[in-house]
């Protein structure tokens, strides 16, 4: 896995696939914005502690949700993993539900009872989050054999991190989905670390994920997850790939935590050795989000100033849903045994 | 009314229930093998085919996960263990997902009805791993519906209510008891979630007895009953949600209590009833409670241990004499012998 | 005698567990890093270095398997789950074959002498998936020995107790504990297996509590003895094998009965104690037995909620009030705040 | 997968490897003649059900057991799954032990605790087998984690069907056996069915179990699980390789079940359809006991009335062995808690 150069793997997406239309170039880029912009102040309040729920921040790993989301037809659904926001808000979730779910509140989605890991926007296709490594990737294929059943030509994507690939109900998943053709796109985020675990405790030498779903019959890819346009091609692709009957896809989208694993800090902030700030700066120079920018204007597309202007937009809305989270209800003891049965 | 084999009653409970929910489908290990599950479902494979009946690979946890993700979208899975010791391998799942699902996600994201069939094993030496019965750790975390259908009736109306259930059930049926006989109303009548069945009324022991040991117990009963003992006999049917009203009045009535389950006694289902008693029926007790489990060992093979492992209609019957003070000779003689011999 | 903090004594027990015996090995998600399991694997970090203590992917069946296959080649091997929930993915290797080992093999294969170390999470919304207390399941099982210590003495000592034991033994930590001070002996003392602490002696009501609920009883005791009660508190140390002795001993002195646990009430081991009490000390028995546990829900995560789902002292405390006929008015005042803050 | 031509595979070995010496391949047929002798007659004795214990026959498939365990060195150790049978006694397991076990009397190797598919033979260097699927997979990793920690040369062998690899312990015991690159060698026993599930309900199209293994980066090789020598020689060669630290490696036998799953009967007596007749006796004629006389006959190692002779004395051994185990003490029920704890 050449680390070094991801963007080599995005030159040869480029190449082979067309590129997204402006509109759709525009979009990928707001939602980027939306999502950055709403986790980095959300990382930033939860410092305050007031936000009681351990918290998985994505900041870095953006494209991928934002790519796959934007490729995905109204219908679809998608499933997440413990570091879920990304996905969520991505798929359209609202920065209400999120933030006062964070907060513990009654307009949290999960009205204060899930908390960051337990998230949901059913009416946007964000089924669920869950905490438990692995979980969402048998669901999700479940979802698939439910659409496949009713010859609906919908699709269940499914988002986690390499480590689930440790987990077994990964492969017992892979091939069930495989035996039944099913409509379901696996989508690893591979950013190199599981809490401060490396790969090579985790993974035997020379090993590619790729190959693995391969020997399972399920086509699969490595793509740079930090250039969204590539995550979005190949999804795109993937996806109609998956609703022509082609069965089951896997991506893995090569990319990189900014932050520490649970919680808002920095690990050189806080003193961590187990990667090193240099390597988090050359991470950041390949930025997703300034990345998708610097597109935009290069080709084009919008000027610097409309960036900087939707950049304006998307933080007010951010600040008022916040400030809406902290203002919102706490949840009456009295609703405690709620949708228990 | 007519009577049915429990394996039949089991049957005709999932094929009412697929005749008018298209939404259910059944997987599992063998599910759709000729022998049916010791023919539970040979009858829903026929009328419905490989499209609602198939079989699955040896994936429990994951399979369990699917079973979620279909439900999630509206489907009734039905996925069926053998043995249902091998359900620990979907602990996870089960545990961690299906049961709070919707808790965690306020009911936001909708419920997960899927409903997991696991057969419990007993007798010609299927052993410690083929034998145990999980309704304990399964009922100790909120959130599912934990069932447990001694007889036929039951075995057709809990099956027919954890088809029409809004979360997530676990049906533990007894392979002992699949060939039993009893009576079966024709029509689809679900039997009430959280109801006990008052098997017989009685005046001076309560017993509450789980699955294969109600069967045994209504043995028992009979034997006491010629003794000039008259024991109130209460089937909880389900484990959780647990009708304590009706076990505590039937305590209160009676004033003494003997719980027999088919699995150990730490932690178990007896020491829930017994604790319940010592907690709110604790006035009206006349006697010490009484806990009939397994032996607290892992299940043996060779018949002299397995003799020695299992309780019995004897072991209930004795008890029942000396809590009141009768001789409490050995009631051995009462015993069936178990003709058990497979298929597993 | 010198204070230590629990997660000290958890570190110093393994230390000198693994300084006596070069079979002990370490592995499980995280156990290697500079914050060594909350600190309690720092020490050893240093001392035995990644020969001895090091990381594992996350794959917690497989990898109880593993260290069962170790232990039958002569090794002790200590994993450790971050969360005791992670568990249920390891239930099949854990309950079917390690905690059944010796008695499936007749002891002709041997022992398997693995130690899981297990934490148990609480407070700052850690969820329903992450704040379980799975020691009722473990104990209903027959084969696995089930350890909770509550005080830094028996972290150490119960360390110690497990990396000398004969077989498989759990060893279930609470994470709210870890911070909490207390005396610990220098020397490598075992706390006896199967045997539980009088934590106070007390004469009008018997408190029975694990874990954390033992942390809880202690402060309740104290505001008990203000108001003239004199609580005896009871520390169970090992779930399985339990000390019935001396938990029967206190009812038959107090002739009253009050469990907390760190869990559901549910076929939990709440319901166990009561059990035993309503079965073997009825006759000293004065009033009914009180079972304090969690919420009958999953755990969830807002504040406001997570106060009304666990119980604290003034749980404790007010049910001894009201069982000994006290003005059962609230004793909230006397909780402590939960100042728990991470990490995880 | 060429199931009609599984003897290519062999030729293919042959070329290969070295033939193993006379002495080699006459110990190899008396191996297999014990072990089916030994199944035989107790499969027809379970018939009168005095043996009070599910039981699974390994009759057909006894090459893979035979083979492998002649090429294991004496400290190495052998895990089993519940068709165990083959491999207690090609390990060296006694036919008392075994006899008795079924008979669940104190003679057993278990003493009637463990019944047939919870063997031990642990002087023999046959720790366990046990009855649930891909349990003692991750067993004999964690032994071979043992041997590699103490730097002992020793190799731990685990035999196991093809429906293990249905089951995710299998993966997770793969991945990290191969990141340590541990003395483990697995051995599937690929008979096509799972009780009576073919391989297409539980495979997707295409799939060679070898190709997964080596996306784990462990070697593999499928040989004909029917032929002793293919399967010795495969075994040796890998077991050696192992042995000087080159990691975990795969062997896929292809093999067949005569009897029915569990149970003494052939599935065609008691009217089973999930596989025909005519496809059992395809395999017998590609019996391993069989082929493997034969061959010593064909390569003058010996003539078919030493053969006679060999099945006669073995058959006399069983006979004794098999008298011993039903004049053998029942447990006493005095002893039903011994060895709880
Ligand atoms: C079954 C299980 N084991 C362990 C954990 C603890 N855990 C939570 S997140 C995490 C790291 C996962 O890494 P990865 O899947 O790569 O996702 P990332 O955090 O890198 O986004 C671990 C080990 C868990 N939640 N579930
Ligand atoms: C975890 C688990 N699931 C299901 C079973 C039931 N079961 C016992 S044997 C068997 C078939 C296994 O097939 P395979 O592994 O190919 O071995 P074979 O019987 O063909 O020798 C099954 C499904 C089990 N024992 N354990
Ligand atoms: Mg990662
Ligand atoms: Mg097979």
């Amino acid at each position: 896995m050449d680390l070094a150069q991801p963007a080599t793997v995005a030159q040869h997406q480029r190449s082979t696939m067309s590129q997204p239309d402006a509109d759709t170039r525009i979009r990928l880029y707001k939602s980027l914005l939306r999502v950055r912009n709403c986790e980095e102040t959300l990382a930033e309040l939860y410092r305050e502690q007031e936000m009681r729920t351990p918290t998985h921040f994505g900041v870095g790993q953006e494209a991928v949700a934002v790519g796959v989301s934007e490729a995905m037809a109204p219908d679809d659904v998608a499933y997440s993993h413990h570091r879920c926001h990304n996905h969520y808000l991505a798929k359209g979730g609202s920065i209400l539900g999120l933030a006062a779910e964070l907060y513990g509140r009654l307009d949290g989605c999960s009205e204060g009872r899930g908390g960051s890991v337990h998230l949901t926007a059913r009416d946007q296709g964000f089924i669920v989050s869950s905490a438990i490594l692995g979980q969402t990737v048998a669901v999700a294929v479940g979802s698939a054999l439910a659409f496949k059943m009713d010859g609906e030509s919908r699709v269940a994507v499914t988002f986690f991190g390499e480590a689930a690939c440790e987990e077994g109900v990964f492969y017992e998943s892979l091939n069930y989905a495989s035996i039944h053709a099913l409509p379901v796109l696996f989508v690893c985020e591979n950013n190199l670390y599981s809490t401060e675990s490396p790969l090579d405790v985790r993974q035997p030498q020379g090993t590619d994920l790729c190959e693995r779903t391969k020997a399972f019959k399920v086509e699969s890819e490595r793509i740079d997850g930090n250039d969204v346009v590539a995550v979005h091609q190949a999804a795109a692709q993937s996806l109609a790939l998956i609703r022509d009957g082609g069965g089951p896809r896997f991506l893995e989208c090569m990319t990189y935590r900014w932050r520490e694993h649970v919680g808002p800090n920095f690990d050189h902030e806080v003193g961590r050795t187990y990667r090193d700030k240099a390597e988090l700066e050359s991470w950041m120079k390949k930025c997703p989000v300034l990345r998708a920018g610097r597109g935009l204007v290069e080709d084009g597309l919008a000027t610097d100033t409309e960036l900087e202007t939707w950049d304006g937009e998307i933080k007010t809305v951010i600040a008022k849903a916040i400030a809406d989270a902290r203002a919102s209800d706490w949840p009456d003891p009295k609703t405690l045994f709620d949708n228990v049965e | 009314m007519r009577e049915l084999k429990y394996s039949q009653a089991l049957s005709e409970g999932l094929v009412q229930a697929m005749d008018r929910d298209p939404g259910i489908f059944v997987t599992g290990i063998a599910v759709d093998y000729p022998s049916g599950i010791f023919g539970s479902t040979i009858e829903a494979n026929q009328r419905f085919g490989p499209e609602r009946i198939f079989d699955a690979p040896a994936m429990e946890n994951a399979l369990t996960g699917i079973a979620i993700g279909a439900a999630a979208m509206g489907k009734r899975p039905v996925i069926v263990h053998p043995r249902n010791d091998f359900m620990f391998l979907a602990f996870d799942q089960l545990i961690n997902l299906a049961a709070k699902w919707k808790y965690m996600y306020a009911g936001n994201a909708g419920t997960v009805p899927i409903v997991v069939r696991a057969v419990i094993g007993k007798g010609w030496g299927q052993g410690a791993t083929h034998s145990q019965s999980l309704h304990a750790p399964l009922a100790h975390f909120p959130g599912l519906t934990v069932m447990m259908p001694a007889f036929p009736m039951d075995a057709k109306g809990l099956t027919l209510a954890a088809l029409q259930s809004d979360g997530p059930v676990v049906i533990l049926e007894h392979r002992a008891l699949y060939d039993t006989l009893g009576d079966v109303p024709e029509d689809a009548e679900p039997t009430p979630v959280g109801q006990a069945r008052v098997v017989r009324e009685g005046t001076d022991v309560t017993i509450v007895a789980t699955s294969f040991m109600a069967y045994e117990s209504v043995h028992a009963a009979d034997e006491l009953e010629k003794k000039g003992i008259s024991a109130e006999l209460i089937d909880p049917r389900t484990i959780r949600p647990l009708d304590t009203a009706t076990i505590l009045a039937s305590v209160r009535k009676t004033g003494r209590l003997i719980i027999a389950d088919t699995s150990w006694e730490m932690c178990g289902f007896a020491s829930e009833v017994a604790a319940l008693a010592a907690e709110q029926a604790f006035e009206s007790l006349k006697a010490p409670v009484r806990r009939i489990c397994f032996a607290d060992c892992p299940a043996p093979v060779s018949q002299p241990l397995e003799a020695a492992f299992y309780p019995t209609a004897s072991t209930i019957a004795a008890a029942a004499m000396v809590m009141l003070g009768r001789d409490g000779g050995s009631m051995d003689g009462i015993d069936r012998e178990d003709g058990f011999k497979g298929p597993y």
